[in-house]
């Protein structure tokens, strides 16, 4: 049982820590598919240190609830990468949530995120607020399938069952997940503010949607906010790889595997890393009304793959 | 011994009324005597209730359970009504609309027409009820037309030509039925005499009496206002004296239906088949869609009110002809809260018309305001009359409908969907009549709005608890119509 | 009942509209009560032969029933309290007239009376009858879902308060009826620990709704006393004069998005959770379908979230759009008692479900005759198994604050607290002002634009040289035009039609008479 | 079955009832729908009282005395006063021109005679056979009425029907009991009292007895 607790310490504080990197890795990627000379790897570490140091500027009118959103979206985040298995699976703080839980984590967060951006009474805050919302109620019951097809086939919403039955039973050839795994692309592309939905680096009025939210935000809020999202594209890629290619996570008590489960962690990080990048730099963002399109397709490439799993797999 | 007292009472009133003339003292007298004739009815219903059904006078009168309980009911409203006219009747007056002439005939004609359906109740001579109906007719005829403008002259006419054209046909059956008993209880004065014939309906000739039949419920159907024989009947209560619509919705139709219901239990006995009640019943479902579907583009108060008689009586008919012990125990409660309720509601739109000056309803407006007690009681007996619980009549349309349900149930939707309509209609209309803003001035005198409550409390006391001696009451009602 | 929340709904009977909602809710109300007597009756007649009997639900449980007259009153029990709850498309009551009821009232309805239809639903179909039919809890189910969708997309494009909240009512008895549909689904196939699951998710969901709803309304109600404004696009910034009412109302706004770890979450985590079992039928179609239904859940619970930043957001966020807000009341210490007592019964409902369901045990015993047996311990709710799926609020909440006071202290130790104030940033853009933010119609608008289908917008856009600008935007219930207004029509044409009859020549009216009195001659002697 | 010569007579009675019938049917003016009237009422007072003398039930000559009283004095004087008074002896306009209505009294007749056939055939009176004829008076009368636009054309078939009812009283069933038919006599004398009274008031209000200005109590 304390090898657990320590084990499950350790894997947050590893998400915690790896987040900026992946961060950085995805940027620097990026940088080179267009041409450009990359940042350094480090760049958002610095970033954030560069945050934490100013001072906060707020605005006259921001409420508690403004300062207060940033450490509660970070702390959602961090609970978050304590429940997505990363490197050890079946750690003891996961049965305090599962998938569906997971789910309503990142509710909370975004519902947070909106209320502080419409807090201010600014335009842009409002309009980032709704654009932030109307991709989320499409992306959220989307992701809930994805779930559902996953647990359909291990028989429970429980991440570490889930994640034992996939990698750790005999190997089986699931086309359900195929669906699921297109549809878990584009609704992370679409969490996650990457183009084509939403473009991390635009300050244009017409098409930002997260950083029309952050707008306000300075200083240390900025940080903690950067962070959480830094820790959000890393607790979902951990999530996909989780589902999807979860080879390589260490057993629950097997120390012996850590090693190895720390290296396939970072190949699998590294590969789709540069895989993200790599979408986004040949697609184009869509306007802003495709964008329900674009997750409704993913909503129904969900709801696919949950009935192939009853066609096939059953 | 009552039996004579209660005839001889309004006779007597009508007479010295007609001879008394509109003095100041004319209303009070008109209460006195619907006051002592009520308490007749009451010694007369005591009586029945301690001894079971009598036949006195020589066979001339007989009385259970079935007509004492109208007999009672007629001598309430009848009573309560004149409590209403008085202040009403005096209004009108200030108002222009009716001279003493008049006047006197409204008392006189009152009492006598009061007589009338009393005798028709009482008498056990198919002939003499004939004769009464007829002469309850007469007797309003004239009051309906008692304000002598066009509009009422026209209702007046409709009424009556077209109840005297009913009226024969009746006339005919009863002709039919006597040359049906003449051949088993032989000719002279017993063969019409209705407890005579109900000892031996089973060997009355059946041909003869679906004929009667037909000719008997064509005639008294006509003035219970079934469709389609009802187009007199929105004319006159829309256009007479708001107590006679009072009285000819409250209680001209229930005896007019009494009259159809003494009919039926004969032929049923003679036919031994359900063709009466199929008959009735078809007659109710129709009057009630019809007149379901009426209300809805009434602008006229009164006539919509009228119209929602209509529909009711069809129920009531519905459910008698449905028979069965729930269903004519159904029909009786539906009779009894219909009458109350009904005349209640007339009560409070007849002030309610005078405040405005007006029948229509976009000019009345906002009662509740200027005139709390009508607008009360206009909207409660509105809430009563369309069946919300827990007044009582949601419990006879309850027991109506779920009986329909059980024995006949392709009539139920013909029945919910005319039942909501009438719904839709009569509350979408009252509403504003009662509710909203308004400019309507206050009545000169105060309204006598007592009998509206009375009625109203009878009718909530009844949904909620039915005394178990009337309840006893009406189950041997209900089972002497073939329960 | 229904008289009585008549007069309560008609308490400003002044204004037209509420006496026009009055009027539609009675009308839905009588219909419905008619159907649920008929129901009755038919409980009561079926088995009894045909006699006035007493009307006890001893007596009609003990009705021998077919299946037949038992979907007969099934269906009649499912319009009845349907009506009365609101469920699509006897719902057009229900957003006229919550609004128009005083807030006190609103609450009530909203939390107890809706309620009271499920209740009897529950009792009519799991007690009453001894007959269930399987397509019974399908249908249910379909309209449960439904009515969830619908309600939170019109929830979502509306403009003022209370009818916001009410739209958002029918989309929680949605889903309290499809979970109702799907406790049926498996009641009939024998699973009978899954349907304790699902009534179970039920009445948990059915207990949250009447706290946070009750708890928005006088949250509402509050705004509304406070500023004498419903309408979201007059209010706004109202966190920072009404902190109570802005703070408690929060935590409503957020159990009522399904956010853990408040007390609407763990419900439709129970319900989720029941759809995914459904893999157990014996019916393959059924197995199929279900899942995909849950999607319309979880695509309700999300447009939920949507709405409540929409209703917190415009009305308590941001700049107040009109200047008098400024002296907005205070709210008093009672509004504020009764707001505390409901947003901690959010907070415990929330994080004690093992507890919640502990209470719930003996009804869903006596309906399932089957208990919910949770696999976890007083913290975890685990109801099939601690393999198939657990959640402990509790926990979550412990770490999430954990974190939160770490995070904060750590940065202000490692780095500092300091603030400076200043305008907000303005983007290049000066001299904005409130009306600048987004309205109500305007955060709504996506929602409008993608379910369009739905609705009839009426938009009035102002001319360009428009000194003082002017928007509106409508959105009706379409079901109103497509649905109540052909009938409304249909009925005009037939009472016009049946008033041809009456048309004054008295030569007709014999003629009628005449007719009649052949056609019966003709018809008894034939 | 030979009939005696009075019933024979009583039958001839019967047909010229019905003769008469339809003569008031075809009678365009108002006077001559009066004096058929009143030949009705003659014809109907012979019938009673020969059925009375045949079959010894001695209370029909009270009832036809009552019936030459009243429908062949008393009604026919009013009527004359009332036609000159009101200054309404003109033609009467029928609805339907007379030939088609002579053809639909013909079927009615026929109907009423193949309805009252059954009847007739187990009643024990002898005149059995006029039963088909009242009826078939009844209908014709009650044809009248809605062919009739006026006033008083109208109460005269109101009243034509009154006495197929109560020939089909006397004749088929040898009278009601007295008192019915003293009750009867009394209402349609207080009818007749009170339509006058009612012609009066409608000339006075309307200026002329057509029915035509009484349609304005219908639905819109």
């Amino acid at each position: 049982m304390s090898t657990g607790i320590v084990l499950q310490i350790a894997q947050t504080l590893l998400a915690i820590l790896l987040a900026p990197l992946l961060m950085g890795w995805v940027n620097q990627c990026r940088a080179w598919l267009q041409g450009r000379s990359a940042p350094p790897l480090t760049q958002p570490y610095r970033m954030l240190r560069k945050l934490f140091h100013k001072d906060a500027v707020l605005a006259h009118d921001a409420s508690r609830l403004f300062r207060f959103a940033p450490y509660i979206i970070f702390a959602c985040m961090v609970l978050a990468a304590g429940i997505v298995p990363t490197i050890v699976n079946d750690l003891p703080f996961s049965p305090a949530a599962d998938v569906i839980a997971l789910v309503g984590i990142y509710a909370l967060a975004r519902v947070f995120l909106a209320l502080a951006a419409m807090d201010i009474g600014t335009s842009f805050g409002t309009l980032g607020a709704r654009r932030e919302m109307l991709v989320s109620f499409l992306a959220e019951p989307a992701l809930l399938m994805v779930f559902f097809t996953a647990s359909l086939i291990s028989q429970s919403t429980e991440l570490p069952v889930i994640v034992q039955t996939l990698a750790h039973k005999e190997f089986a050839i699931y086309p359900s997940m195929a669906f699921a795994a297109v549809a878990f692309w584009m609704i992370s592309v679409a969490e996650n503010a990457r183009i084509p939905v939403d473009n991390p680096t635009t300050h244009l009025e017409l098409t930002m949607i997260h950083e029309a939210m952050i707008l306000e935000y300075s200083a240390r809020h900025l940080a903690l906010i950067e962070w959480a999202v830094a820790l959000k594209l890393f607790t979902y890629s951990a999530l996909g790889i989780a589902l999807f290619v979860p080879w390589g996570i260490a057993p629950r008590g097997d120390l012996g595997a850590l090693p190895l489960a720390l290296l396939a962690l970072l190949v699998k990080m590294i590969v789709g890393g540069a895989a993200l990048s790599l979408l986004e730099a040949i697609s184009a963002k869509v306007r802003l009304f495709r964008a329900p399109e674009f997750l409704g397709t993913a909503f129904l490439l969900g709801v696919l793959g949950m009935l192939i799993h009853f066609l096939l797999e059953v | 011994m009552e039996i004579y007292w209660l005839l001889g009472i309004p006779l007597a009133g009508g007479t010295f009324l007609a001879l008394w003339g509109n003095r100041r003292n004319a209303p009070e007298i008109n209460v006195l005597f619907s006051l002592l004739t009520l308490v007749a009815a009451g010694v007369l219903t005591a009586r029945i209730v301690a001894e079971g059904p009598i036949v006195v006078g020589d066979d001339w009168f007989f009385i259970d359970s079935f007509n004492v309980f109208l007999v009672a009911l007629t001598a309430f409203v009848a009573f309560t009504t004149s409590l209403f006219s008085r202040p009403y009747m005096r209004i009108e007056k200030e108002h222009g609309r009716l001279t003493d002439k008049r006047l006197r005939l409204y008392h006189s004609s009152y009492q006598i027409f009061i007589a009338a359906m009393l005798l028709a109740l009482t008498t056990n001579n198919m002939g003499i009820l004939w004769v009464s109906m007829e002469a309850a007719t007469l007797a309003t005829v004239l009051l309906v037309s008692l304000y002598r403008t066009p509009a009422s002259l026209e209702a007046a006419w409709k009424y009556f030509i077209l109840c005297g054209v009913g009226i024969a046909q009746a006339l005919f059956g009863t002709i039919l039925l006597y040359f049906a008993a003449e051949k088993v209880l032989g000719s002279g004065g017993t063969a019409l005499l209705w407890t005579h014939l109900n000892a031996v309906k089973d060997q009355l000739e059946p041909t003869v009496l679906q004929l009667a039949f037909v000719f008997l419920l064509v005639g008294y159907g006509t003035k219970v206002g079934l469709a389609p024989l009802h187009n007199w009947l929105p004319d006159a209560h829309a256009e007479g004296p708001t107590p006679v619509s009072a009285v000819l919705s409250g209680l001209l139709l229930n005896v007019a239906l009494y009259a159809v219901m003494r009919s039926k239990v004969l032929v049923d006995g003679a036919l031994g088949t359900e063709m009466a009640g199929s008959l009735m019943m078809g007659f109710g479902l129709l009057s009630v869609v019809v007149a379901a579907f009426l209300i809805k583009r009434q602008t006229d108060v009164k006539r919509m009110f009228a119209y929602s008689s209509i529909e009711h009586m069809g129920l009531v008919t519905f459910a008698f002809g449905m028979g069965g012990a729930v269903a004519s125990f159904a029909g009786l409660l539906h009779m009894t809260m219909h009458s109350l309720t009904k005349s209640a509601i007339f009560f409070a739109v007849g002030h309610a018309t005078q405040s405005a000056g007006t029948q229509l309803m976009d000019g009345i407006r906002g009662l509740i305001k200027t005139n709390p007690t009508i607008g009360w009681g206009l909207m409660l007996g509105t809430v009563a009359i369309l069946g919300v619980p827990p007044f009582g009549v949601f419990a006879s349309e309850f027991l109506i409908i779920t009986t329909a349900m059980h024995e006949h149930p392709w009539a139920t939707p013909f029945l919910l969907i005319a039942l909501g309509v009438a719904f839709a209609s009569i509350f979408g209309k009252v509403q504003p009549m009662v509710f909203g803003e308004t400019e309507l001035p206050k009545l000169p005198y105060q309204p006598a709005l007592a009998p509206v409550f009375i009625h109203l409390g009878l009718v909530l006391m009844l949904g909620l608890f039915i005394p178990p001696y009337l309840a006893l009451w009406y189950r041997q009602a209900a089972a002497l119509l073939g329960g | 009942m229904a008289l009585s929340s008549y007069f309560l709904v008609t308490t400003d009977h002044d204004i037209p509209d509420i006496r026009r909602a009055g009027f539609l809710y009675l009308l839905i109300a009588h219909v419905g009560a008619v159907a649920l007597l008929l129901c009755f009756g038919l409980l009561q007649g079926v088995g009894q032969g045909l006699a006035i009997g007493d009307y006890t639900f001893n007596t009609m449980r003990l009705a021998e029933i077919t299946p037949f007259w038992a979907s007969i009153v099934y269906l009649l029990a499912l319009f009845g309290f349907g009506a009365k709850a609101g469920l699509v498309p006897m719902h057009v009551w229900l957003p006229e007239a919550h609004p128009a009821a005083p807030s006190p009232v609103s609450a009530l309805m909203s939390g107890v009376m809706l309620k009271t239809a499920i209740y009897g639903l529950l009792r009519v179909t799991f007690d009453l009858l001894n007959v269930q039919i399987s397509w019974w809890g399908t249908l249910a189910l379909a309209l449960g879902l439904l009515t969830a969708l619908y309600g939170v997309i019109f929830a979502a494009v509306q403009s003022d308060m209370k009818r916001l909240l009410a739209w958002s009512s029918i989309e929680n008895i949605g889903v309290i009826l499809a979970a109702f549909g799907l406790t049926l689904i498996f009641y009939t196939d024998g699973k009978g620990a899954l349907a304790a699951l699902t009534l179970t998710a039920l009445l948990y969901h059915a207990i949250n709704h009447a706290f946070f709803k009750g708890l928005l309304f006088v949250g509402t109600g509050a705004v509304l006393h406070a500023t004498g404004e419903r309408r979201m696009g007059k209010l706004g910034g109202l966190l920072r004069f009404m902190p109570w009412t802005g703070w408690l109302t929060l935590v409503g706004a957020l159990a009522i998005a399904g956010l853990p770890p408040l007390n609407g979450f763990a419900s439709e985590w129970l319900l989720l959770q029941a759809f995914l079992l459904t893999p157990g039928l014996t019916q393959p179609y059924l197995n199929m379908v279900i899942p995909v239904a849950a999607a319309s859940v979880a695509l309700a619970a999300a447009l939920a979230a949507y709405v409540m930043v929409k209703f917190y957001g415009v009305v308590f966020l941001g700049q107040p759009r009109d200047p008098d807000l400024v002296h907005a009341r205070r709210t008093t210490w009672a509004e504020r008692l009764g707001m505390i007592w409901l947003a901690a019964g959010c907070v415990l409902l929330g994080l004690f479900p093992v507890q919640v369901i502990d209470w719930l045990s003996p009804v869903v015993r006596l309906l399932t005759n089957q208990t919910l047996v949770n696999d976890g311990n007083w913290l975890m709710l685990a109801p099939v198994s601690a393999e198939r799926a657990s959640y402990a609020p509790l926990i979550f909440l412990a770490v999430v604050a954990a974190i939160v006071l770490l995070v904060f202290f750590g940065v202000k130790r490692v780095y500092h607290g300091r603030v400076r104030r200043v305008d907000p940033w303005d983007c290049g853009y000066p001299e904005q002002d409130a009306r600048m933010q987004d309205s109500a119609e305007g955060f709504g608008q996506p929602i409008r634009q993608i379910f369009e289908v739905f609705m009839r917008v009426e938009r009035e856009t102002p001319d360009p040289f428009d000194r003082k600008p002017q928007y509106r935007g409508d959105s009706r219930d379409k079901l109103w035009l497509l649905l109540y207004v052909p009938i409304a029509r249909l009925a005009g044409w037939l009472s016009d039609q049946v008033g041809r009859l009456q048309h004054g020549r008295i030569q007709w009216y014999l003629i009628y008479s005449f007719a009649t009195l052949i056609f019966l001659l003709v018809f008894v002697t034939r | 079955m030979s009939l005696t010569y009075h019933l024979q007579v009583v039958n001839l009675l019967a047909a010229l009832l019905l003769l008469i019938s339809f003569a008031m049917l075809s009678q365009r003016r108002i006077v001559g729908l009066v004096t058929l009237f009143a030949w009705q009422g003659a014809a109907l007072a012979v019938s009673t009282a020969l059925v009375g003398w045949s079959t010894g039930q001695h209370h029909l000559y009270y009832s036809a005395a009552l019936t030459l009283a009243l429908k062949v004095i008393a009604m026919p004087w009013f009527f004359y006063r009332l036609v000159k008074k009101l200054d309404v002896g003109r033609d009467v306009e029928p609805m339907i021109n007379i030939p088609t209505t002579m053809l639909i009294g013909i079927v009615l007749v026929i109907f009423a005679f193949n309805l009252a056939l059954p009847i007739s055939q187990m009643s024990g009176t002898v005149t059995r056979s006029t039963l088909g004829i009242a009826m078939a008076t009844v209908l014709l009368a009650f044809l009248m009425m809605i062919t009739r636009s006026k006033a008083i054309p109208q109460v005269i078939g109101f009243l034509a029907m009154e006495n197929g009812l109560f020939f089909a009283a006397t004749s088929a069933t040898y009278g009601m009991p007295l008192v019915v038919e003293m009750g009867v006599a009394l209402d349609v004398l207080v009818g007749v009292f009170v339509l006058g009274i009612f012609f009066f008031q409608i000339r006075e209000t309307f200026d002329s007895l057509d029915l035509k200005h009484m349609e304005k109590l219908k639905e819109r």
